[in-house]
C-alpha cells in the first residue's frame, strides 16, 4: 500500500474509486495473505487427516478394499470395544469431575491467604501441570512399582497392603485417575483463581451482611460469578482427558489385560503397533461425538467472546 | 552376482580357514565397492552385552573394508517391532535388522532369503531346533538367520533357599551342574505344590499374567505341557478342547499362589520381584540373576537357573529366538550375508554368550556346550542348566503351531494370559473360551 | 494553502447511511468544531477526512488535491484520537518522531521539530518519559506535539478531551485554543461537546443523523439557530420548547400555552410571526435565562405568570427552576436570592423578545 | 440473591467488619493447613523422582526405607549426561522446541494480527474455526498423519518417517492454534486508534506489525512461546508414532523407550533421565511463572 502516491490519485481524476479502494481491496488480500500459512497448516495437518481418517475407517486391513461400515460392525462385536468406551468414559468424567473439585477448593485456599505469599503457593501447586506428563508419569510408574513401591511401604507401616496399584483392574482405574487428576488439578487451580480474583469483594461483604453463611456465600456468589469459566475450564479438560494417551501409554499401557485402554491408547495398540490401520482408525473416530458436544457448547461461549474482537 | 560369490564363499566357509577367506573376498570391492552397511541390533538387556556385537562387527567391518554403523534398538515398548515396521513399509532402513521372534514371517515379502548361507551353516554348526525352522524356515525358504544375540530361554530360575527351606526341594540336586538331571519328579504337580508352599512362606513365584513376552513365553509353555492349542496348524479355531480347559484350571490353582498384580506385570516386574528378594522362582532367561549379581549379590548367590517342569504331553522350553533378516530393498545384500556368516561362527557365538553373562542362546546345536554356563558363579554351575545341555525339553513358542499370522497375534495380544485372568477372575469356563473363539476370529481379519 | 473542502460525501456500511451527503468548505487556518450526538456521522465525516475511512460518494479536498484515494500517510494531515493512542512502548520522544522517523527525514530535523513541538506544549521536561508516567493531561499535550510535530495541512482531533476529566478538561480546551492561535494550521476538531464547541470554534458546524444542520459562528448559532435541532443542542441547559398556538389578539399576537395560559408576542415579531396563525405544531422555543424571576425594581408587564415549582437546583451564582407546563419540562434560570423552593409558586418572567418559534413538523425556526 | 439487596456502596459497619475479619483468620488457618496437604500430595512425585535419583541401583534394590537417601551419589547424572545417547534425545528436542517456537510464532502473530486487525472474508469464521481446530487431539490425527506420510513417500519419495525434524512440520497443528488465540486476543486488547495513528504516521501494514503491535504485544508473545515450547517439549504421541530409531528420539520417548529395559531396572537413572528431562519447563516456569499463567489462562479468563 505504501507505492501509491497522491499526485497519481490527483492525476488520474477519472479513475476514481481506484486508489483508496483498491488498497481497501489490497488490504484484505494481505490480510488473506498473512493468515495463509495458518489455513494451509490447519488444512493440511488437522482438517485433511480428520477427513482423512473417516475414508481409513472404512477399508479393510490391508487397506485394499472399501468396506464401508464393516469394520465398524466387526468392532461392536468386540467386548474389549465396550470395555474401552466404558473405560473412556469412566476415566475422563470421573477424573474432571475431580480435578474440578480440587482445583476449586484448593483456589480458594490460595485466595484465602493474604496476597503476598499466594504467588509462592500457587508456584508450588503449579508444579505437577508444568512437568511433562510423560516424565511425571515416570515417577509415579516408580512410586507404583509392584515390588518397590514407595507407597505399598508406607502402607505397610500401617499394616495395610501391599496394594496392587497396577495390577487389578479397578486399582489401575484408580491410579490412571489419580495420576491424571494430579496432573491436571493444577490447571483448574489456576483457571479458578483468575475467576476469583475478578470477583468484586463488595458482593461477599454485601453477602456476609446479608447474613450468608460461608457455603452460602460460596453457593450464591462466587459459583454464579464463576459459572462460565468452570463450564469451559471443565469442557476443555474433558476432550484432553477424553483423548489422553501419555499418561495411560506409560503407567499401564492399557493393562492389566485391557482395563485401562482408553480411545487413544487402544487405537495406537492396533493401528500402529498391530498395523491395521483402519481399525485403529475406527477406535479412534469414537472419540468425534464427545468432542463435537464439548466444542459445540465452547463455540458458544467462543462467539460470544469473538464479538468482541 | 555377489549372490554366488557368497554362496560359494559359504561352502568354504564351513573350514577354519574361513576367516581369511573373508579377507580375500573380492565382492565387497565389486559391485558394492567402498560399501557401507548399517545393522539394527537388539539392545541388550544384560549391560555389556552389546560390546559383543560391535567388536564382532568391527572386526570384520576392518577386515572388508566395509563402513559399519549399528544401532541398537530396545524391544521395551515394542520399539523393535515399530522399527522393523516402519522400515518395512518405506523400503529403507537398516541393511541387517533384528527380527524377533514373528517378525520373519511378517515381513516374508520384504526379506531376502538366506538359504545360500543357512544351509552351510547348518551343516556347519549343527541343527536348529523346530521352533527355530517354524518361525525362520518358511515354504522351505529360510527368511532370517538365527541370532545368537537375543534369543533366549525363559526357564525357571530359583531361588535355592527358599525352595528348599519352604518346598522341600533342592533344585540343585535336581539339576547338578555338569551331571545328567534327575527330573524325573519335576512335574507341573511339583510345581503346584512347591508354588504353594512357597506363597504360604511369603515368597511366591512370580510368573506374570501381563500380555508382554515373558509372560506369553511363560503360559505358552503351559499349554504346550497340557498340549493345548488355541489355533491349530491348519488354521482352525480349536479353542474349545479339554487341553485348554486343564489348562485353565491348572493356572487358576496357580494363580492363587502368585502375587495379586500379576496381571499388570510386564518383563521387569518378574526381574524386580527377584532382585528384590521377594520372590522363590521366576521364568526368566539369567539377566535377573546377572543384575541381583550388580544390585543384591547375596539374592544372586541363591539364584538356580534350570529347565522346566514337564507336563501331561512332555517337557517344554519356553525358546524365544531372535533373527537377523536381510531386506530385499537393502542396497548391500551381499555384505550383509557376509557378515551374517561371520557373526554365526562359533567363536562369534561364543563371544556373544560370554559378553551376555550366558543369556544369550545359540540355536545350533553343537553351540550348548560354552564354558560360560558351566563356570558362571555365584553360586557355582547356576547357568549349568541354561542351554539344557541334556536335551530333555521340546524348545517351543507360545501359540505354535497356528499359522504365523494369527499366532503372532495371539502372542502379541496376550490372549492366553487374558484367558488365564479371565477365568481366574470367575469368569464362567466356557464364556472365558468364548471371549477367546471371538477374539480369535478377529485375528483372522484381513 | 491548507483549505478542506467536502463535496457531497457519503459513506455507508452495508447499505446504511451513516453520511448522507456532507458539503462542507474549511478555510485555511480556520478552526471547525463538528459537533453532534453520538451517531450522527461527526467521526466518520472526520475519519473519511483522514482517509481512515473510504468514502462512498462525493469529494474530499484537501488543499486543492482531490484526496479521495489517497492513503493517509499522503494527505498530509495529523490527528489527534480520543484516547491519544500514543505507542505505548515508545518514550514521548519516540512517539512523537515516530512519522517523521517513517518518513526518513534527518535526524537533526526530526531533533529539532520535536524540541520545537516539546516547547510549545511545554512537555521538554517528559520527552523520554514512556507514556504510562504521564498523567492524562501530559498525554494529551504528547498525542498533539505529535501532531504538531509532523507540520501538515491539517489537524484532526476526534474528541480528544473526553477522557479527561472535568478540570482538566477545561484547562486544556484553553490549551488547544493556544496551540492554534500558535501554530495557525487549519483544523477540523470533532465533539459531543456543545461547550467545547462553542469556546473552540471559529465555525462549528452541527451535524444530526448523517446530515450537516447548521454552520456558523458559535454566537450565531446559539442566538439565531436554524432547527429545533440546533436551537435544542446548543446551550446548556438546553432550550425549553412549549407547545403552543398562535392567536391573533386585538391586532396582537399571542401565544397560547393552554386554555388559561397566554403570552403576547413582542411587536418586534408580529411581522415575522403573522403567518403562522392558527397553525398546528408550533413550538415556543425559549432559552432558561430567558425565565426568570420578577425583578422588584422592574414594573410588572404581561410577560409575568405564576407558576408552581417543582424542583430546584442551587447552582451558586444561580439558580434552576422547574417546573411543567402544557406537559413540557421548563428550565428558568433565578437569581439565587429570589427564594424559590420546591411546592411553592413562583412569579416569573418569560423574556419573550428572544423567543424562537418552531415549526415542529419540518423541525425549521421559523 | 442474597447480594441483590445491597448496593454496591452500602456503608458497612464496623462491627460487621470485625466479625468478618475473624471469620477470615480461621479461614486463613484452615486454608494453610489444607494447601500443606496438597501440596505434599502435588510435590511427591516430583521430589520422589529426586530421591530416586540420587540413589545407586544397588541401594534402590535394598528395598530398604524409600524415601529416604542413605549414600547420596552423582553417578546417575554423571552416567547418563556423559551419554551419547541421552545428550541426543536432549538435542533433538532442544531442535525440535525452537524450531517448533519459531515456526508458531511467526505463523500465529502474523496470522492473529490479520484476523484481529486487517479482517478480510471470513476472517471471523476462521478465528472461531483456528479455536475450534485447538480441540482436535493428536490422537484422533496420528494414524491419518501415519498414513499420510506413508503417502507422501511413495509420491515424492520424501521420507518423513523417523526422522526428527518431522516433528517440527506436525508439532505447530498441536501449538499454533492456541498460540494465535492468545495472539488474537492481546491484539484486540490494543485500541484500535493505535494502528490508526500508526496508517496516519505512514507506517505500512507490515511496520503496523513489527513496530507497533509486536512490541506492544509483547508479553502476549512471551507467553505464546512458553505454551509453544512446553506443548512441544512434552509431546509424546507424535514421536512414539512416527520417530523410532534411537538418533531420531525426543525425551520424553526416548527416555521411555530406551532407558526402561525390560529386564535390567535403572530405575536410578530413569529418575534422573525424567528429572533432567522435565527440567527446561520447569527452569523456565520458576523464572517467567507470571508469563506461563498469563499463556494458560489467556483461553478463558474472559468467560
Amino acid at each position: 500500500m505504501a507505492d501509491i502516491a497522491a499526485p497519481t490519485a490527483t492525476a488520474v481524476a477519472g479513475d476514481r474509486r481506484t486508489g483508496l479502494h483498491r488498497l481497501m481491496q489490497r488490504k484484505s488480500t494481505i490480510a488473506f495473505l498473512m493468515a495463509l500459512p495458518l489455513i494451509l497448516l490447519i488444512g493440511i495437518l488437522v482438517l485433511y487427516p480428520a477427513c482423512y481418517a473417516i475414508w481409513l475407517a472404512m477399508l479393510n486391513k490391508s487397506m485394499s478394499k472399501f468396506v464401508g461400515l464393516g469394520n465398524f460392525q466387526f468392532l461392536f462385536k468386540r467386548d474389549t470395544f465396550w470395555d474401552v468406551v466404558f473405560q473412556s468414559c469412566l476415566f475422563a468424567i470421573t477424573a474432571v469431575v475431580f480435578k474440578a473439585i480440587i482445583g476449586f477448593v484448593v483456589a480458594h485456599f490460595v485466595h484465602n491467604i493474604p496476597s503476598k505469599g499466594q504467588r509462592k503457593w500457587r508456584g508450588m501447586l503449579l508444579v505437577p501441570w508444568v512437568i511433562p506428563p510423560a516424565m511425571s508419569t515416570l515417577a509415579w510408574l516408580w512410586l507404583f512399582d509392584p515390588a518397590y513401591s514407595a507407597f505399598n511401604w508406607i502402607l505397610a507401616h500401617f499394616g495395610i497392603g501391599p496394594v496392587p496399584w497396577l495390577g487389578e483392574a479397578a486399582w489401575a482405574r484408580f491410579a490412571v485417575i489419580l495420576v491424571n487428576i494430579w496432573a491436571g488439578a493444577p490447571f483448574f487451580m489456576i483457571m479458578y483463581l483468575a475467576a476469583l480474583k475478578s470477583v468484586p469483594e463488595q458482593l461477599y461483604e454485601a453477602a456476609a451482611i446479608d447474613g450468608a453463611a460461608w457455603w452460602q456465600r460460596i453457593w450464591y456468589v462466587t459459583l454464579p460469578m464463576m459459572r462460565n469459566i468452570i463450564a469451559i475450564t471443565a469442557l476443555f479438560s474433558l476432550i484432553v482427558t477424553f483423548a489422553n494417551f501419555d499418561i495411560v501409554r506409560v503407567l499401564t499401557n492399557g493393562g492389566p489385560l485391557t482395563a485401562t485402554q482408553l480411545f487413544g491408547t487402544w487405537g495406537f495398540k492396533l493401528g500402529i503397533e498391530s498395523g491395521d490401520i483402519p481399525l485403529g482408525s475406527c477406535v479412534v473416530l469414537f472419540m468425534v461425538p464427545i468432542l463435537a458436544v464439548a466444542a459445540a457448547f465452547i463455540l458458544r461461549d467462543i462467539s460470544r467472546r469473538g464479538s468482541e474482537v | 552376482m555377489g549372490f554366488k560369490k557368497v554362496s560359494r564363499r559359504g561352502f568354504v566357509g564351513g573350514t577354519a580357514a574361513l576367516s581369511s577367506v573373508m579377507v580375500a573376498a573380492p565382492f565387497v570391492r565389486g559391485a558394492h565397492a567402498a560399501g557401507k552397511l548399517s545393522i539394527g541390533f537388539w539392545d541388550h538387556w544384560v549391560p555389556g552385552a552389546n560390546k559383543a556385537t560391535q567388536k564382532l562387527v568391527q572386526e570384520w567391518g576392518e577386515k572388508e573394508k566395509v563402513e559399519v554403523q549399528i544401532d541398537y534398538i530396545t524391544s521395551q515398548g515394542n520399539k523393535l517391532l515399530l522399527t522393523a515396521a516402519a522400515e518395512a513399509q518405506a523400503k529403507s532402513g537398516h541393511d541387517i535388522m533384528t527380527l524377533n521372534t514373528w517378525l520373519p514371517a511378517r515381513y516374508a515379502d520384504q526379506l531376502t532369503p538366506v538359504n545360500d548361507i543357512m544351509e552351510p551353516l547348518i551343516k556347519q554348526n549343527g541343527k536348529v531346533n523346530g521352533t527355530v525352522e517354524y518361525l525362520g524356515n518358511i515354504g522351505g525358504k529360510w527368511l532370517a538367520v538365527p541370532a545368537t544375540s537375543g534369543t533366549q530361554m525363559k526357564g525357571p530360575c530359583s531361588r535355592l533357599d527358599y525352595m528348599k527351606q519352604y518346598a522341600g526341594l533342592d533344585m540343585r540336586e535336581i539339576y547338578p551342574a555338569g551331571a545328567p538331571p534327575k527330573a524325573d519328579n519335576w512335574n507341573l504337580d511339583t510345581f503346584l505344590k512347591a508354588a504353594e508352599a512357597c506363597h504360604k512362606g511369603g515368597h511366591p513365584f512370580g510368573i506374570g499374567l501381563g500380555t508382554t513376552s515373558d509372560n506369553v513365553d511363560a503360559i505358552g509353555t503351559f499349554f504346550h505341557a497340557f498340549g493345548a492349542e488355541l489355533v491349530n496348524a491348519k488354521g482352525d479355531i480349536v479353542v474349545k478342547n479339554d487341553a485348554v480347559r486343564q489348562v485353565l484350571d491348572y493356572y487358576k490353582k496357580l494363580m492363587h499362589y502368585l502375587p495379586d498384580d500379576v496381571a499388570a506385570w510386564d518383563d521387569a516386574s518378574n526381574n524386580k520381584f527377584l532382585v528384590s528378594g521377594q520372590g522363590a522362582l521366576i521364568l526368566n532367561p539369567p539377566s535377573a540373576w546377572a543384575v541381583a549379581k550388580r544390585d543384591a549379590p547375596k539374592v544372586a548367590e541363591q539364584c538356580w537357573t534350570h529347565p522346566f517342569p514337564a507336563g501331561p504331553k512332555g517337557r517344554f522350553g519356553p525358546f524365544l529366538p531372535f533373527f537377523w533378516g536381510v531386506w530385499n530393498f537393502g542396497k548391500n545384500q551381499s555384505a550383509a550375508k557376509s557378515l551374517l556368516t561371520h557373526l554365526s561362527q562359533r567363536s562369534s557365538a561364543e563371544q556373544m554368550v560370554e559378553a551376555s553373562g550366558g543369556y544369550d542362546l545359540p540355536s545350533f546345536a553343537n553351540f550348548m556346550d560354552f564354558k560360560v554356563w558351566a563356570e558362571a558363579e555365584p553360586p557355582k554351575g547356576t547357568l549349568f542348566s541354561y542351554p539344557d545341555p541334556y536335551h530333555t525339553q521340546t524348545l517351543s513358542i507360545a501359540a505354535a503351531p497356528a499359522p504365523h499370522k494369527i499366532a503372532e497375534q495371539i502372542y502379541n495380544q496376550g490372549t492366553m494370559t487374558q484367558m488365564a485372568v479371565r477365568y481366574f477372575k470367575g469368569e464362567p469356563m466356557e464364556k472365558t473360551l468364548d471371549w477367546a473363539s471371538n477374539e480369535l476370529e478377529g485375528f483372522m481379519r484381513n | 494553502m491548507a483549505q478542506v473542502t467536502l463535496r457531497k460525501v457519503i459513506k455507508k456500511y452495508d447499505e446504511v447511511l451513516a453520511v448522507r451527503g456532507v458539503d462542507l468548505d474549511i478555510a485555511d487556518k480556520e478552526f471547525i468544531v463538528l459537533v453532534g450526538p453520538s451517531g450522527c456521522g461527526k467521526s466518520t465525516t472526520l475519519r473519511m477526512i483522514a482517509g481512515l475511512e473510504e468514502i462512498s460518494g462525493g469529494d474530499i479536498v484537501i488543499g486543492g488535491d482531490v484526496v479521495n484515494d489517497v492513503p493517509p500517510k499522503d494527505r498530509d494531515i495529523a490527528m489527534v484520537f480520543q484516547n491519544y493512542a500514543l505507542y505505548p512502548h515508545m518514550n514521548v520522544y519516540e512517539n512523537m518522531s515516530f512519522g517523521l522517523k517513517l518518513k526518513k527525514t534527518a535526524r537533526d530535523e526530526i531533533d529539532r521539530r520535536v524540541k520545537q513541538a516539546a516547547q510549545i506544549l511545554d512537555i521538554t521536561e517528559l520527552l523520554d518519559r514512556k507514556p504510562k508516567q504521564l498523567s492524562g493531561g501530559q498525554r494529551q499535550r504528547v498525542a498533539m506535539g505529535r501532531a504538531i510535530v509532523r507540520d501538515p495541512k491539517v489537524f484532526l482531533f476526534d474528541e480528544p478531551l473526553s477522557n479527561l476529566d472535568a478540570k482538566l478538561r477545561v484547562q486544556m480546551r484553553t490549551e488547544i485554543k493556544k496551540v492554534h492561535q500558535k501554530v495557525r494550521t487549519t483544523t477540523v476538531y470533532v465533539t459531543h461537546d456543545q461547550v467545547e464547541a462553542m469556546t473552540l470554534a471559529d465555525r462549528v458546524v452541527v451535524m444530526n443523523a448523517g446530515l450537516i444542520e447548521q454552520v456558523g459562528a458559535p454566537n450565531d448559532l446559539y442566538h439565531s439557530p436554524a432547527t429545533k435541532f440546533v436551537a435544542g443542542f446548543i446551550g446548556s441547559p438546553a432550550m425549553n420548547f412549549i407547545p403552543c398556538q398562535l392567536e391573533q389578539a386585538a391586532g396582537a399576537l399571542r401565544l397560547r400555552v393552554n386554555d388559561r395560559f397566554s403570552l403576547p408576542v413582542p411587536a418586534s415579531r408580529t411581522a415575522r410571526y403573522g403567518t403562522y396563525v392558527g397553525r398546528p405544531n408550533l413550538m415556543l422555543g425559549l432559552r432558561p435565562e430567558h425565565i426568570t424571576e420578577t425583578r422588584p425594581h422592574v414594573e410588572p408587564d404581561q410577560h409575568d405568570f405564576d407558576m408552581g415549582i417543582e424542583v430546584v437546583e442551587p447552582m451558586g451564582m444561580e439558580t434552576l427552576v422547574y417546573f411543567t407546563v402544557n406537559g413540557a419540562e421548563v428550565c428558568g434560570r433565578v437569581n439565587p436570592n429570589a427564594n424559590a423552593a420546591a411546592g411553592q409558586t413562583m412569579k416569573l418572567r418569560a423574556d419573550l423578545s428572544n423567543m424562537h418559534l418552531i415549526d415542529d413538523t419540518t423541525g425549521k425556526v421559523l | 440473591m442474597a447480594n441483590a439487596a445491597i448496593s454496591a456502596g452500602a456503608p458497612v459497619r464496623p462491627v460487621k467488619y470485625g466479625s468478618i475479619s475473624r471469620d477470615r483468620r480461621w479461614a486463613m488457618r484452615w486454608s494453610y493447613f489444607f494447601l500443606v496437604l496438597f501440596v505434599i500430595f502435588f510435590l511427591t512425585p516430583p521430589l520422589y523422582m529426586f530421591i530416586t535419583s540420587l540413589k545407586s541401583s544397588g541401594e534402590i534394590s535394598a528395598a530398604k526405607n524409600p524415601w529416604w537417601v542413605y549414600a547420596p551419589t552423582l553417578s546417575n547424572y554423571i552416567e547418563l549426561l556423559t551419554q551419547n545417547q541421552y545428550l541426543v534425545f536432549f538435542r533433538n528436542s532442544a531442535l525440535v522446541s525452537i524450531c517448533v517456537v519459531a515456526i508458531s510464532i511467526v505463523i500465529s502473530v502474523v496470522a492473529a494480527f490479520s484476523l484481529a486487525r486487517m479482517k478480510f472474508w471470513g476472517s471471523a469464521t476462521l478465528a472461531t474455526g483456528v479455536f475450534l481446530t485447538y480441540l482436535i487431539p493428536d490422537t484422533l490425527l496420528f494414524i491419518p498423519l501415519f498414513k499420510m506420510f506413508a503417502f507422501v513417500r511413495d509420491t515424492t519419495g520424501i521420507e518423513l518417517m523417523n526422522h526428527w525434524w518431522t516433528l517440527i512440520i506436525i508439532y505447530p497443528t498441536l501449538t499454533v492454534p492456541f498460540c494465535t488465540w492468545i495472539m488474537i486476543g492481546y491484539f484486540a486488547s490494543i485500541p484500535k486508534e493505535l494502528d490508526e495513528a500508526a496508517l496516519i504516521d505512514g507506517a505500512t501494514w507490515m511496520q503496523t506489525l513489527t513496530k507497533i503491535f509486536i512490541p506492544v504485544a509483547l508479553p502476549g508473545i512471551i507467553a505464546a512461546t512458553i505454551f509453544a515450547f512446553t506443548v512441544s517439549w512434552a509431546q509424546f504421541l507424535y514421536p512414539l508414532a512416527f520417530t523410532t530409531s534411537t538418533d531420531e528420539l525426543v525425551l520424553p520417548v526416548g527416555i521411555v523407550t530406551t532407558l526402561i529395559k525390560g529386564d535390567v531396572f535403572n530405575w536410578g537413572q530413569i529418575m534422573t533421565g525424567a528429572l533432567l528431562g522435565a527440567a527446561p519447563p520447569l527452569i523456565i516456569y520458576a523464572f517467567l511463572m507470571d508469563y506461563y499463567i498469563a499463556g494458560l489462562t489467556a483461553g478463558a479468563t474472559k468467560g
